[in-house]
């Protein structure tokens, strides 16, 4: 029998299994407060999913002053959407505006790396949807466990076959991401996607349910039984032994994808949108249509009828609950006005996406749900969507932190021989870490829609977005979470500072900031701590920038037993360039005799480096320093140097430091380089050292004075560190000794096909 | 001249072959799968994609789309069509082109700039070659191995009917090397690489895909 | 040597993308009365005899299918 | 209603590459045993009692199947 609001009314005391689907005892309590009742099982399937650390942000939502606090007005003027909805949205001048956002996939992907990391691509790509834009590209930030632990061998090649299989079908570039091998993520992988697109200024569409008798449809996939897991507890309660009881308990938690299903999506409502005939449009993603419906009526002025039945399914004998809670894919929810249904309908048809009117907008304040005609859901929304259950855990910075900080890198086994240095630049090049990422980057269409300026192996992904202008976008992502192991507020501020710098060698303008927050579990007040820190870093370092963070998302509960995975917040920057045609390439050669010249300052910083994580296994002491003033001078004298045509090629320094940024700006061009070091400092911290704020450039020799001139004047160090040298085919470092490229390459290209092929 | 470019759903490269036709100098028409019209064009290009998922095999549900009979009669009757990636897996489908593509025979996507050399400079497609040139386009597929019995590929061989080789490493174990192959007349050319996405250097590795499309231009003056 | 066949299908449950794909194309093809299509793997294996039943469902299961997922089904089929 | 399978493998003359990285891999894992494995795909229509075998068999030729480079078994498997 279905539990409806007139059953839950007549049995009160009905017990409930509220634990089991993640509530605690007060939070019930609080619905029954909220209803003036006990809920029906669709409403607790309802509240339980949305009440979730997932949906809900409730041990993260506290510390989001931090974002509000730091972001001044001038930093707010670009923005047209901020924290809050489906994604941040920014001006980028001549009309344009761009969305984008990073979202985790970790836990499904440990369960099913293909289809958890390809149904991580896919809710990304609609939430961009969402907001009216047409998606451009997509990112795939990875983290994974030790390189040669037999699980990563099992999770990489799924999760990397998942990510290319749906973005390639689904017709988005990959323009760039990461893989970190770390053994902390050894049972707990990181699968973060970000997806950009873009629109027409006056085409923003914010997701709300408003004017009482328009219609809410669903359309795209059949909704099934996939990614129900823990709401099957309820069914097992309402039937019992049969099909739908028992038998539904070990249901798989994942889901599958259709990406084919979800290119004719955007097609459709990309359509839509062009037709204006739809008010607000609705991702289904987490949380299915209990996310969807509640959202919309409590984004809009009004309330909303839906009747559920009418849903269309794939599955027999589903119950209202899991209809409210699949999570099954390439779903979206619009609210449409009367007089438009039938064109709305015409389009769907056309693209031969399934369409079905589920409801309407009422007036008055409250979701009311029928199942069969009966009721089975009557909410005031935002208690569902938006005044869940908030919580201020406890901080406390580990007891551990300490000796960490103390087991500084200073006393470990430094080279100094020639021999020594050439044989570690070559062990470098080839660590899992550093090594080139070919082997996963070529199973991603770079090329599709045509648009791509820059991608793997470049610091950043540059996407054209105006065909007639040139104006187009970059973006990078970045984090070293050794970093933010060590130091968790100057960590952050560092991912931020690599992925503004990154942006900033390409030739673009940083304009905003996304992010995805993967830490352990809220409940270790040492992890808060963590966290905590991280966010007010970012926010503050924000400030400092001045760019403003216009999303992101949260992904606690990343660990393995009682064991976290080192903080990862992940940073993406997003900038704009008003022509794409004087972006910075990443390799040099493209004109003979360039001057390489070194920008910032080299120190002794070994702190979380990858020399001291690859050679000796160790973790200790601080990371660099970071000076985000110094970052943002790189980024305008970076800028300059593009506009003038003074810089040919740039790469900046991070891990590895300026010995791996020599081997990459090499292979990448193609093109050999003789290097001279300072005689003043030691030849290992200048080759190895991971100092932030630096930047290698090549400039033309007729304009190295000019470029030198500008660079003190403005009070940037830079220093002439070598010149290319197209004949020589080879990476020679004066006191070190010479690499030909061609073994050079060998130790770059070999390892991941060495682990994985 | 006027130009088609099909959409068929889940065709991916569209707009990029409309893109790479203006370029050229052509008139762009687009094309719908389901419009058993050609809407007066005097060549077609099947673009590159996942036609349906290319769930069943690539290409074979796409291979009976309303627009794809008139193809097939326009094909015959003498009309150039080129059909690129998921494209040249339709025209093998339609039976427009012999052999079949199979998936990659290293099983993964590949995705990477594609030297090529030129073996046939006499179809439609490629007059703006040098015969033995070689060429630097994009490869992505996932299902790229040229197959064709042994019989056909000595025919394809003897005929000359081999329009591009891979040289160098061959990216998907395509038998001897093959990247494209043309019909007898030398009017109908599939490739798995993609000329629309060499149109320039700012967005490809090179601009000599465009010789493709030229190609087509000159045959039109020529005709 | 016996030779012996592993099907793998999606568990019902699963969406089946490929499956509705081909159900969704046979009408326009002009064939009736296929009501449903689920499409999955055919495994055909040469197989010593002395590799008994046991450990052919440890290659079904743990290598062959996603158990997650999918669903397998071992035959012999004679030698 | 009858439940019709169709099996499509590739021919004996065409490159498998799936079934020999299947082959290659179970070793590895610890399975001998197995000589050769040859990966196709495995069909499962529900179908109406008035579709007859000649038109299941050009379903399986036509549209399941690729006669250039697979071979295709159908069978009825009761109702
Ligand atoms: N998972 C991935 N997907 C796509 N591109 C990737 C991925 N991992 C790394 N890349 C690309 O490989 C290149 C090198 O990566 P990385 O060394 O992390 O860059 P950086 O140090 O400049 O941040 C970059 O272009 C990056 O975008
Ligand atoms: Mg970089």
């Amino acid at each position: 029998m279905t539990d409806t609001v007139d059953n839950a009314k007549a049995t009160p005391d009905h017990e409930q299994p509220y634990r089991e689907l993640g509530l605690k005892d007060d939070e019930y309590a609080r619905i029954r407060e909220i209803l003036g009742r006990r809920p029906t099982d669709a409403e607790l399937a309802m509240y339980s999913v949305m009440w979730s650390e997932h949906c809900s942000y409730k041990s993260s939502k506290v510390h989001w002053k931090h974002w509000s606090a730091n972001t001044t007005p001038e930093m707010k003027a670009k923005m047209l959407a901020g924290i809050g909805e489906n994604a941040g949205v920014v001006d980028i001048g001549d009309g344009w505006a761009v969305t984008f956002k990073l979202e985790s996939h970790n836990h499904p992907s440990y369960v099913e790396p293909y289809q958890g990391a390809a149904t991580g691509v896919g809710g990304i790509v609609r939430d961009i949807m969402a907001m009216g834009a047409r998606p451009l590209a997509v990112m795939d930030p990875l983290r994974f466990g030790a390189p040669d632990h037999p699980d990563t061998r099992r999770v990489l090649p799924g999760i990397v076959a998942g990510v290319g299989g749906y973005g390639n079908c689904l017709g988005l570039p990959n323009i760039g991401g990461e893989v970190v091998f770390d053994p902390s993520y050894q049972g707990n992988p990181l699968v973060n996607a970000l997806c950009v697109g873009a629109m027409r200024t006056e085409d923003l569409h914010l997701a709300h349910a408003s004017g009482t008798g328009n219609k809410v449809i669903l359309f795209g996939a059949r909704t099934g039984l996939d990614g129900i897991g823990g709401v099957s507890v309820l069914a097992s309660e309402t039937f019992s032994g049969d099909e739908g009881g028992t038998g539904r308990k070990k249901l798989p938690a994942v889901q599958v994808g259709d990406p084919f299903t979800e290119k004719v999506l955007i097609e459709c409502c990309l359509e839509l949108f062009r037709e204006g005939i739809v008010v607000g449009i609705q991702d289904l993603g987490g949380a299915g249509l209990s996310c969807a419906t509640s959202e919309l009526a409590s984004a809009g002025d009004g309330g909303m009828r839906v009747e559920l039945d009418r849903v269309p399914l794939r599955a027999t004998g589903m119950t209202p609950a899991e209809v409210l809670s699949s999570e099954s894919q390439e779903r979206m929810c619009a609210v449409v006005e009367p007089a438009d249904v039938d064109a709305f309908m015409r389009v769907c048809a056309k693209w031969d996406v399934i369409a079905t009117e589920i409801g309407e907008v009422t007036d008055g304040d409250r979701l009311v749900i029928t199942w069969h005609g009966e009721t089975v859901v009557d909410v005031p929304p935002r208690t569902v969507a938006h005044e869940g259950p908030m919580y201020e855990r406890p901080i406390a910075r580990p007891q551990h932190q300490d000796a960490l900080v103390a087991d500084t890198p200073d006393t470990l086994a430094r080279p100094s021989a020639p021999d020594e240095l050439r044989a570690l630049v070559l062990r470098m090049a080839a660590s899992p870490n550093l090594a080139s990422r070919r082997w996963v980057t070529e199973q991603y269409d770079r090329y599709v829609r045509g648009g791509t300026v820059l991608a793997q192996p470049s610091d950043s992904g540059m996407i054209r977005v105006d065909e007639r202008t040139g104006r187009g976008v970059a973006l990078a992502t970045d984090c070293n979470a050794r970093f933010v192991k060590l130091d968790p507020y100057t960590g952050t501020q560092l991912a931020l500072a690599e992925a503004y710098r990154n942006v900033a060698v390409s030739g673009a303008t940083p304009l905003a900031v996304t992010n995805c927050l993967n830490f352990g579990s809220p409940e270790d007040p040492g992890v808060m701590w963590q966290f905590e820190q991280a966010v007010r870093g970012l926010a503050e370092g924000c400030k400092e920038l001045g760019i403003p963070v216009t999303g992101g998302n949260v992904s606690f509960y990343n660990q393995t037993g009682s064991t976290a995975i080192h903080p990862t917040p992940v940073v993406g920057v997003l900038g704009v360039i008003d022509d794409v045609r004087r972006r910075i390439p990443t390799g040099i050669g493209a004109e003979a005799g360039e001057t390489l010249l070194l920008l910032g300052d080299t120190r002794d910083e070994f702190g979380g480096s990858e020399w001291a994580h690859e050679v000796h296994g160790h973790l200790g002491g601080t990371p660099p320093r970071v000076d985000l003033a110094r970052e943002k001078l790189l980024a305008e004298i970076l800028l300059a140097g593009s506009r003038d045509g003074m810089v040919s090629a740039a790469h900046d320094l991070s891990d590895g430091g300026l010995a791996q940024t020599l081997v990459e700006t090499c292979l990448i061009g193609q093109t050999g380089a003789r290097v001279f070091l300072d005689p003043d400092q030691d030849p290992f911290v200048q080759l190895f050292s991971e100092s932030a704020g630096r930047v290698l450039v090549a400039v033309p020799r007729s304009e190295e004075l000019r470029f030198t001139e500008m660079c003190k004047t403005r009070g940037l160090p830079v220093r002439r560190t070598g010149v290319v040298d197209p004949e020589s085919g080879a990476l020679e470092i004066q006191d070190v000794g010479e690499i030909p490229l061609d073994e050079l390459s060998a130790a770059w290209e070999g390892t991941l096909p060495a682990l994985f092929g | 001249m006027r130009i088609g470019a099909v959409t068929f759903p889940g065709t991916l490269d569209d707009s990029d072959t409309l893109r790479a036709i203006t370029a050229a100098g052509a008139e762009a028409v687009p094309l719908w799968h389901g419009d058993a019209d050609l809407r007066g064009v005097d060549a077609v290009v099947l673009p590159g994609g996942f036609s349906y998922g290319d769930y069943l095999r690539a290409g074979a549900i796409a291979r009976f789309a309303p627009v794809m009979d008139e193809v097939i009669a326009a094909a015959k009757g003498g009309m150039p069509v080129l059909g690129i990636c998921n494209g040249f897996q339709v025209l093998c489908e339609a039976g427009l082109l012999p052999g079949a593509l199979l998936r990659n025979a290293g099983l993964h996507f590949v995705c990477k700039d594609q030297w090529l050399k030129v073996e046939n400079n006499a179809t439609a497609w490629t007059t703006r070659f040098d015969a033995g040139a070689e060429v630097i386009i994009p490869v992505k597929n996932m299902d790229g191995r040229y197959t064709a019995l042994p019989a056909t590929i000595d025919e394809l061989e003897g005929e000359g009917r081999v329009v591009f080789r891979y040289a160098g490493a061959n990216p998907n174990g395509s038998v001897n090397d093959i990247a494209g192959i043309t019909d007898a007349t030398g009017r109908v050319v599939g490739l798995m690489p993609h000329p629309e996405h060499a149109i320039d250097a700012l967005t490809g590795p090179s601009d000599d895909g465009l010789g493709l499309f030229l190609s087509i231009l000159d045959a039109a003056v020529r005709a | 040597m016996a030779r012996v066949v592993v099907d793998v299908m999606p568990k019902p449950e699963i969406l089946d993308p490929q499956g509705q794909a081909v159900a969704r194309a046979l009408p326009r093809l002009g064939f009736a009365g296929v009501s449903d299509v689920r499409q999955g793997k055919h495994f055909e294996l040469e197989v010593d005899d002395s590799v008994d039943d046991a450990t052919l469902a440890r290659i079904a299961e743990g290598f062959l299918s996603n158990p997650v997922v999918e669903d397998f089904v071992v035959r012999r089929v004679g030698s």
